[in-house]
């Protein structure tokens, strides 16, 4: 691709949630703004698609310069973000529509919503196409500043407290995260000019050159700084509560796409790190982390009485497994965590919008007063009944596919206190995640209620996205396939397919 | 080098560890966004020494726009916010650690830092050699104070002492030539500091106090 | 080859069929033979396609590269097919059994939902068999698991359903995880996700991975058979189930896991090991026993109908696999004749199984479909409002006794041969240890003879124990003729050995098989005399000579004779009733007597007077006798609670301060900070 | 194979076993009758009860189904075919080809899950009470009676009953010590499979002692003599057991009149005389609590048991 056709691209990308954005501050009619965030969402997808078939056959894009370069890695990510981004509008439309019908915010709180819905779409984005990490570590902080402001959208209690929580927690962790990128550049400078020392191509291309105790020092901040972000324990905590005090598509935004933002941040160093000083040292420290991750989320689903609060321990586990994916290595580990990315963003937000739903209908996230889902909404049910399936590793769904390659790695790379441990880990979550989920699915509800899957445009983001979950399951299709293990290949390979 | 310019930065060096200790050791709100304010002054000093030392002029701009930022405009913010609220709100009374001990333990991280970047190889750069130390104990005394306070204004605080520590930090080492990025950082801290205002004002009307530990009703246990 | 193929492609197209013309179906009349009609086609197609395999060669087919690193592989040998077999008939007579059960849940739930599942269940453990790919093994496995599930819970509206359910997934997804290590030890050694890579180059593999294999095979799929003590999901599940879906669970979902032992020893190339791998046997010997003895201790004792059946399916699997135990010990000590034999044994006892735990589910559905109720107490005198029911179900009690001459009494007699044979065995130890099976084994044969009379007599026999069995009726006709397909197999297999023997002989290509039908079944000693003969043809004809001369005796001596009806003998006190009879309570209490230290039984008592609590006139007396699952309260409880008490300890993790949190980071990178600092070497 | 004399010699074998049977029980209630300081019925009393009750109508339970008439025609089947594999006086049944003694076993079992059945179709608590306590004893008698064939199977090369006897009449007892303890098991496990005392009193009618006896109380007529005529075959049966493989002493190897003869005398002289001994037994012992009899089977378990370690060391 040349590179103003390259430049155009990315522009285009970029300016579509602008646009909108700008748009719904205009129009600021409850429903219109609603549908022109599915157009630039559905816009963002299609120009999303079209940049990772470039990807495909062309392996990389750069643009404005050095600035943005795309990889297939990126593209993973940016493929997550985009079709997330689209349900996640799709299901909004309902979902905030049906909020309001409940006066549980009003007009203003609405045009505010779509605001930064967009805004948080753009940030997103940005993320993976940076290739100045500098440019990056700016655009998570945004992501924190944005979606603080979503989180506490209600001004109720809870939302206040999550809110603060995670803007402190995440503030905080994000400064680690500056530092090490600091470090990384300091590191950097020292082999080359200051002027791109900055830019993750470049630093890739000296990684060999670099300092190995600085960038130990600096892998470390990394992985606590990002870690946060990512969710990874025991830097963790943030999470529960921000994930579920959320708004129900926005708690899918971030959990189904903003915590890979921040582990794609942690591949990103770790690719560098592992040039430096081998792959041992930062895939230990993943190794580590995850395990603690898995266990903890394991442990703590068992007590959850709130059902978004659970998802969100879940996506704790899932950020656990993918690292541990990383940090086991070898083409299968890095293919199964690449793949389980996008599995845990297909499955993580069906599972959200499924809660959302629900909760709408029940009037509750209590998951005690919940019950007979599968009476009072058969389809709904049904689709929260297979992501949570995909989501405790149950074949014939997506997550079971990734998860076998991550645990075949850690075989193959003889880790087997971690793998052992993870398994053990994975038949508890199982055991608890299910055993809450049964318990709200089946039986009989508490109050009688009407039969009511909350109309069609609720269902049809859950849809597709339950269709993804068992299609992938089975099938990869080829081009996500040379994708996927594109991206393997530039993890393995020391930053370059 | 010159010997007077290291002079001055270690001296600056020193304000800057001083200024922290100011914000670890008062109770009053009041106290510590004066401490802060005379830190972020000292801050832009330094910051001008070191465009000053390289000889890269974005770094003056780095630290105009550190003077506007952190020693008029963030001040005059959390003062604006903060103007109605009781005094019992705007002191820390009771922080988990007694304010001796903390005084204490922000030696004892002042001396960790120093410990941890020993390790690190620089070119011979005296500015790093200053001030790397002085920037990783400001960050680390930052998190201390947030962890050990209890009001919701501290923890602002201690934030904005973080970023302090985090701007010295990228300054000394990075020597401000990414200045889109070092605006970007400036950006973010003052769109953080609006939105934590804003939370400020929300928790204060919504839970009465500006107590953390009143914000505890999301938990597992 | 091609027409194999082609027959397995319609059977798995009819299943699919029979799954969405299920799903999209109204809730009507025809519901019912949409969906389980294309199940019986299908599943007779896939007894046709077993009985090719077995007799033809090897069916192999891939599908390449349908997900990244993995292919698509199906694989059928003989003793794939033997299982496909099993799985097949036994499904076959199901759906035509579930053509009419199904009406028992047509007003209450969607059966259009249950037609699916049913035919997705049927169709995953096909492709279990076949599979040829650890990646789609667990697929297919967990498919399984995962629609047997639903089945399981079909009735959700109970919630003890639910929760045995539960209980059903996490023991199965604790086995899957077993499976999971199994498959990628072989993994790591081959670098493939291929059995075919596993078979051929399992020979090279370290005897300590080799061994780990096995042991994590052995014990997941042990956890899918039933093992005791794994097994504790088993009777909660099968009695939770439709019946139909029991019987499919229990004849067949089980197998599966036995399946999986077996090909697991094959593909490791356990049938011709050094005598370093005996153990492996023997583990399986003292699992096996274990599991026969206590499941059917617990068999004994029960008073729900399905739960008794379930526990008896424990022993079952204990049987076979004391059998396939045998047959790998004798195999590692070079001694294949005897290891055929009890590999025959084996085999055989799991088809056997499959067919009489098949009926004997069906019939306890009959009833529950008639009387709607499972627990014994509360039935009785069925045999004169279900003569053909009861007439099958004894078929089913009778064999699954061992009884001659009906097929359980001929793999039990292979297995106890097996056994005695163990005198060949060089080492004297392993004799000693192998021969010691036998007592368990026996003690298990005699006790299940007594579940299975109590079982009959006191739901079929005897005066009705509750009012509303007065007005039952008998069940539908394709109920009673699925349950009459089993019936006949199970006749055809005791009567006949030679087919279900040469058919095992074909299949795990054994040794040359009895050709006829009146040929003995000949075991050989060492001096090569005579060891033991067994000719079920030549000993039926015995048996039916022999009643027709004493018939016509009898009937030469006695002349005519009159018959009278009366009432039974009440020793003078007036008329008979229901609350005199044997309860299944008290049938049992002498065996619940005797091997208290298991049961624990107690008796609760709850007295009434009149008039006041100490007065001499009883009002009501309520005896209950209250016996203890041991492995429940002495296993799974305190894991659990000890689990839980982790969990308890980790939330507090979560305390709500953010204070906590930001500690949690500091420490974190301190620790990381100083590790790197203390690691790092000037 | 066979000639045609040893496949008729075989149909004798099994015959005499029919046949003969009551004779035993005539033998053993007639020693019972003499200790207990009376005359007692003749010897061929047990003949002359058969005939009188095939001879009388019945009286059939009106609570009863088809499994209740038809329980005694199989038990006496099941019996009388197991009959014939039993080697008598000759070392060898042709019929051995076609059974061996599981499958002997297996027809004893047969036919008592008959009679379970049966005591309880008739929906009295007596039958119920026969069949409870019965469930118990074989539950328990099984196993014990499958060791101590393992046992004799070990140690004479396998379970086809002509083997086993044809290598017991050539062999001495004295180098298999695992055969004493064998024959005391077997000796208790024909006590309570035949149902006598300490196990079970056959002559009794008492609710509180009854086993067997409380399962058949409703049997009347043709069906009652069918019912005590295929116990006194099982008695038969056991005790030819007994003495052919822990005493084969006159036993017949080949087809001689002479040797034939002898045998045949000699083990109609064994079996009355074991007869006697178990009939005197009987005399002077108490009817055990029924929750003692666990024991006195556990004893023939542990005897067993300690034949086969015997055996193997």
């Amino acid at each position: 691709m040349d590179s103003v056709f390259a430049n155009i691209t990315m522009l285009l990308l970029f300016l579509t949630p602008v646009a909108s954005a700008i748009l719904v501050t205009l129009v600021r009619k409850k429903r219109t703004i609603g549908i022109i965030t599915i157009c630039s969402a559905s816009l963002i997808l299609v120009q999303v698609f079209f940049l990772v078939s470039r990807i495909i056959s062309e392996k990389t894009v750069t643009a404005f310069g050095n600035m943005f370069y795309v990889d297939s890695l990126s593209a993973v990510i940016l493929l997550s973000i985009s079709v997330v981004g689209l349900v996640s509008a799709l299901y909004s439309k309902n979902y905030m529509g049906r909020q309001y019908d409940n006066a549980m915010i009003d007009d203003k709180h609405i045009v505010r919503y779509y605001q930064g819905f967009n805004v948080f779409l753009l940030t997103m984005l940005v993320v993976p196409t940076a290739n100045n990490l500098g440019i990056m570590w700016v655009t998570v902080e945004a992501t924190t500043l944005v979606s603080v402001l979503l989180i506490m959208l209600y001004f109720k209690e809870n939302s206040i407290e999550a809110a603060w929580k995670y803007l402190i927690i995440a503030t905080v962790g994000l400064s680690f995260a500056l530092i090490g990128t600091v470090f990384f550049y300091y590191a950097n400078t020292n082999v080359t000019s200051f002027d791109d020392a900055m830019n993750w191509t470049n630093m890739v291309h000296n990684s060999k050159l670099l300092d190995p105790n600085l960038v130990k020092i600096a892998f470390v901040f990394i992985l606590v700084g990002y870690g946060t972000k990512a969710g990874l324990a025991p830097m963790h905590t943030w999470l529960p509560d921000a994930h579920s005090e959320a708004p129900t598509p926005v708690s899918a935004l971030l959990s189904g796409v903003l915590l890979n933002c921040g582990l794609y941040a942690i591949i990103r160093f770790h690719v560098i790190s592992s040039n430096t000083i081998g792959s041992a040292f930062s895939s230990h420290l993943l190794i580590i982390l995850a395990v603690i991750s898995v266990g903890i989320a394991a442990a703590s689903i068992y007590f959850q009485k709130d059902m978004k609060r659970m998802l969100a321990y879940s996506s704790v586990e899932h950020m656990g497994l993918i690292s541990l994916g990383i940090g086991f290595g070898g083409i299968l580990g890095v293919y199964g965590a690449m793949l389980q990315i996008l599995n845990h963003a297909i499955a993580k937000p069906l599972m959200f919008f499924a809660s959302g739903t629900i909760s709408q209908k029940y009037e509750t996230k209590a998951m005690s007063k919940i019950k007979g889902i599968i009476k009072i909404m058969p389809v709904t049910g049904a689709l929260f009944l297979i992501g949570g399936f995909a989501l405790v590793g149950m074949p014939p769904f997506n997550v079971f596919l990734s998860e076998f390659f991550i645990l075949s790695a850690g075989f193959q790379s003889g880790q087997f206190l971690a793998v052992t441990l993870v398994i053990l880990f994975l038949v508890v979550t199982f055991a608890v995640f299910l055993r809450h989920l049964i318990k709200m699915v089946f039986g009989n509800p508490v109050v009688p209620m009407k039969k009511d899957d909350m109309g069609k445009l609720a269902v049809v983001p859950m849809i597709t996205l339950g269709s993804l979950v068992i299609v992938l399951g089975v099938f990869v299709p080829q081009q996500l396939q040379t994708l996927v293990h594109n991206a393997a290949m530039i993890i393995n390979h020391g930053g370059f397919a | 080098m010159e010997s007077i310019q290291l002079d001055i930065l270690t001296i600056s060096g020193s304000v800057l560890l001083i200024a922290t200790f100011g914000v670890v050791a008062r109770r009053g709100f009041m106290d510590w966004l004066n401490a802060y304010r005379h830190q972020s002054i000292v801050l832009a000093g330094v910051t001008a020494i070191i465009g000053y030392v390289t000889g890269i002029w974005e770094i003056y701009i780095a630290a105009v726009l550190t003077l506007l930022v952190k020693s008029i405009a963030i001040p005059k913010i959390l003062t604006y916010v903060t103007r109605r609220l009781d005094i019992e709100f705007k002191t820390e009374t009771n922080p988990y650690i007694s304010l001796r001990t903390s005084i204490i333990i922000s030696a004892l991280l002042v001396a960790l830092s120093y410990f941890l970047t020993q390790q690190i190889p620089f070119r011979s750069d005296q500015v790093v050699n200053v001030l790397l130390p002085v920037s990783m104990a400001q960050f680390f005394i930052g998190l201390f104070v947030l962890v050990n306070r209890r009001t919701v204004l501290s923890q602002v605080v201690g934030l904005l002492i973080i970023e302090n520590g985090l701007f010295l930090f990228t300054m000394v080492l990075t020597h401000g030539v990414s200045l889109i990025i070092e605006i970007g950082i400036l950006v973010d801290i003052l769109v953080g500091i609006v939105i934590s205002s804003i939370l400020l004002f929300r928790i204060g009307r919504t839970f009465d106090s500006l107590d953390v530990t009143n914000l505890a009703n999301l938990r597992d246990d | 080859m091609i027409e194999n193929l082609s027959l397995l492609q319609i059977a798995i197209v009819l299943f699919v069929t029979g799954s969405l013309l299920g799903l999209f179906s109204r809730n009507s009349k025809f519901t019912r033979m949409l969906t389980f009609v294309p199940t019986m086609i299908a599943s007779f197609f896939t007894v046709l396609f077993s009985v090719i395999t077995i007799t033809g060669k090897p069916f192999h087919f891939i599908i390449p590269n349908v997900l990244p690193f993995i292919n698509f592989e199906i694989f059928a040998d003989g003793i794939a097919a033997f299982f496909l077999l099993v799985i097949s008939i036994v499904s076959f007579a199901v759906s035509l059994y579930s053509i009419g059960y199904m009406k028992e849940y047509e007003t209450t739930k969607r059966t259009s939902v249950f037609g699916f599942l049913f035919n997705i269940f049927i169709l995953s453990m096909i492709l279990v068999v076949i599979s040829n790919n650890s990646f789609f093994f667990l697929i297919f496995w967990e498919l399984m698991s995962l629609t047997s599930f639903f089945l399981v819970i079909y009735d959700h509206d109970r919630e003890e359903n639910v929760k045995s359910g539960m209980t059903y997934l996490i023991m199965t997804q604790f086995g899957t995880a077993f499976i999971l290590a199994s498959f990628l030890l072989g993994y790591i050694q081959t670098g493939s996700f291929s059995f075919d890579v596993f078979h051929n180059s399992s020979s090279s593999f370290p005897f300590l991975t080799k061994n780990l294999i096995f042991l994590f095979a052995f014990i997941g799929f042990g956890t899918k058979a039933g093992i005791i003590p794994l097994h504790i999901w088993l009777p909660k599940a099968h009695t939770s189930a439709p019946s139909n879906v029991s019987a499919l669970m229990s004849a067949v979902m089980i197998k599966i896991g036995i399946y999986g032992m077996v090909r697991t020893i094959f593909d490791l190339g356990g049938f011709g090991l050094s005598p370093d791998y005996s153990w492996w046997g023997l583990l399986m010997i003292v699992v096996g026993s274990v599991s026969a003895i206590i499941g059917v201790l617990y068999a004994v004792i029960e008073h729900d109908m399905k739960r008794a059946l379930a526990f008896s399916s424990i022993e079952n699997i204990g049987i076979i696999l004391i059998g396939l135990g045998l047959s790998v010990v004798f195999a590692s000590l070079n001694l294949t004749i005897l290891s055929a034999l009890a590999l025959v044994a084996s085999m055989y006892h799991t088809i056997n199984h499959a067919v009489f735990k098949g009926l004997l589910f069906m019939g306890a559905g009959s009833v529950v479909y008639a009387t709607h109720t499972r627990n014994m107490e509360h039935l009785g005198g069925l045999i004169k409002k279900m003569p053909w029911t009861a007439l099958l179900f004894l078929i089913g009690a009778i064999s699954i006794s061992g009884l001659p001459p009906f097929n359980g009494f001929i793999s039990e007699w292979l297995t106890m041969q097996a056994l005695l044979s163990s005198y060949q065995i060089p080492s004297t130890i392993l004799q000693i240890s192998v021969a010691f099976a036998s007592i368990p084994f026996a003690l298990t044969i005699g006790i299940a003879a007594a579940t299975f009379v109590k079982l009959f007599g006191i739901s079929f026999l005897s005066r009705p124990r509750s009012e509303h069995i007065a007005k039952i009726k008998e069940v539908p006709r394709s109920m009673i003729a699925g349950m009459s397909i089993l019936a006949a197999i199970c006749i055809l297999f005791g009567v006949l050995p030679f087919l279900g023997i040469s058919l095992l002989d074909t299949a795990f290509h054994l040794l040359p098989h009895p050709a006829s039908p009146f040929d003995a079944i000949t075991l050989q000693n060492n001096s090569a005399k005579s060891f033991a003969n067994l000719s079920m043809p030549v000993v039926v004809i015995m048996l039916s000579s022999m009643a027709a001369a004493i018939f016509g005796f009898i009937k030469v001596i006695g002349g005519k004779t009159r018959k009278t009806t009366f009432s039974t003998w009440d020793c003078g006190f007036g008329s008979l009733d229901q609350r005199m009879e044997y309860t299944a309570t008290s049938l049992s209490q002498p065996i619940r007597t005797v091997f208290k230290t298991l049961f624990r039984p107690h008796n609760k008592i709850q007295k009434e007077f009149f008039g006041g609590t100490d007065s001499y006139l009883l009002k009501t007396l309520k005896v209950e006798s209250v016996t203890k699952n041991i492995f429940e309260e002495n296993l799974y409880l305190p894991i659990i609670s000890s689990c839980i008490y982790i969990f308890d300890k980790i939330r507090k993790l979560q305390t709500g301060k953010i204070n906590a949190y930001l500690l949690y980071i500091m420490i974190t990178v301190v620790l990381l900070l100083l590790f790197v600092r203390l690691s790092h070497n000037v | 194979m066979y000639s045609i004399a040893e496949i008729l010699i075989g149909v004798i074998q099994g015959l005499a076993i029919i046949l003969l049977s009551p004779l035993i029980t005539g033998i053993m209630q007639k020693t019972k009758a003499r200790t207990q300081k009376r005359i007692g019925a003749t010897i061929l009393q047990p003949y002359y009860d058969i005939i009188k009750l095939i001879k009388k109508d019945e009286v059939v339970s009106d609570q009863s189904s088809w499994i209740f008439k038809v329980c005694p025609w199989i038990n006496f089947v099941a019996l009388a075919t197991a009959a014939f594999f039993i080697p008598l006086f000759l070392t060898y049944s042709p019929f051995g080809l076609a059974g061996d003694l599981l499958l002997v076993v297996g027809l004893f079992a047969l036919a008592r899950f008959f009679t379970m059945l049966a005591g309880l179709d008739v929906a009295s608590s007596f039958g119920g009470l026969g069949s409870s306590r019965e469930m118990m004893f074989s539950a328990l008698l099984e196993p014990a009676l499958f060791l101590t064939i393992f046992i004799v199977a070990l140690t004479y090369g396998g379970t086809n009953l002509s083997t086993i006897v044809a290598a017991v009449a050539g062999a001495t007892l004295l180098p298999h010590p695992q055969l004493i303890f064998a024959a005391i098991a077997m000796f208790i496990i024909v006590l309570g499979e035949t149902g006598r005392l300490p196990f079970d009193n056959p002559a009794t009618h008492l609710e509180l002692t009854m086993v067997h006896e409380a399962m058949v109380l409703e049997y009347s007529g043709k069906s009652l003599a069918l019912i005590e005529w295929s116990q006194a075959i099982k008695l038969m049966i056991l005790l030819a057991l007994v003495v052919n493989i822990f005493a084969p002493w006159g036993i017949s190897s080949s087809i001689t009149v002479a040797t034939l003869g002898i045998g045949f005398i000699s083990l109609v002289a064994k079996i009355s005389l074991l007869a006697v001994i178990i009939a005197y037994l009987e005399s002077t012992i108490a009817k055990w609590r029924l929750f003692r009899i666990p024991d006195l089977i556990t004893i023939a378990i542990a005897s067993s048991m300690i034949g086969m370690v015997l055996y193997y060391l």
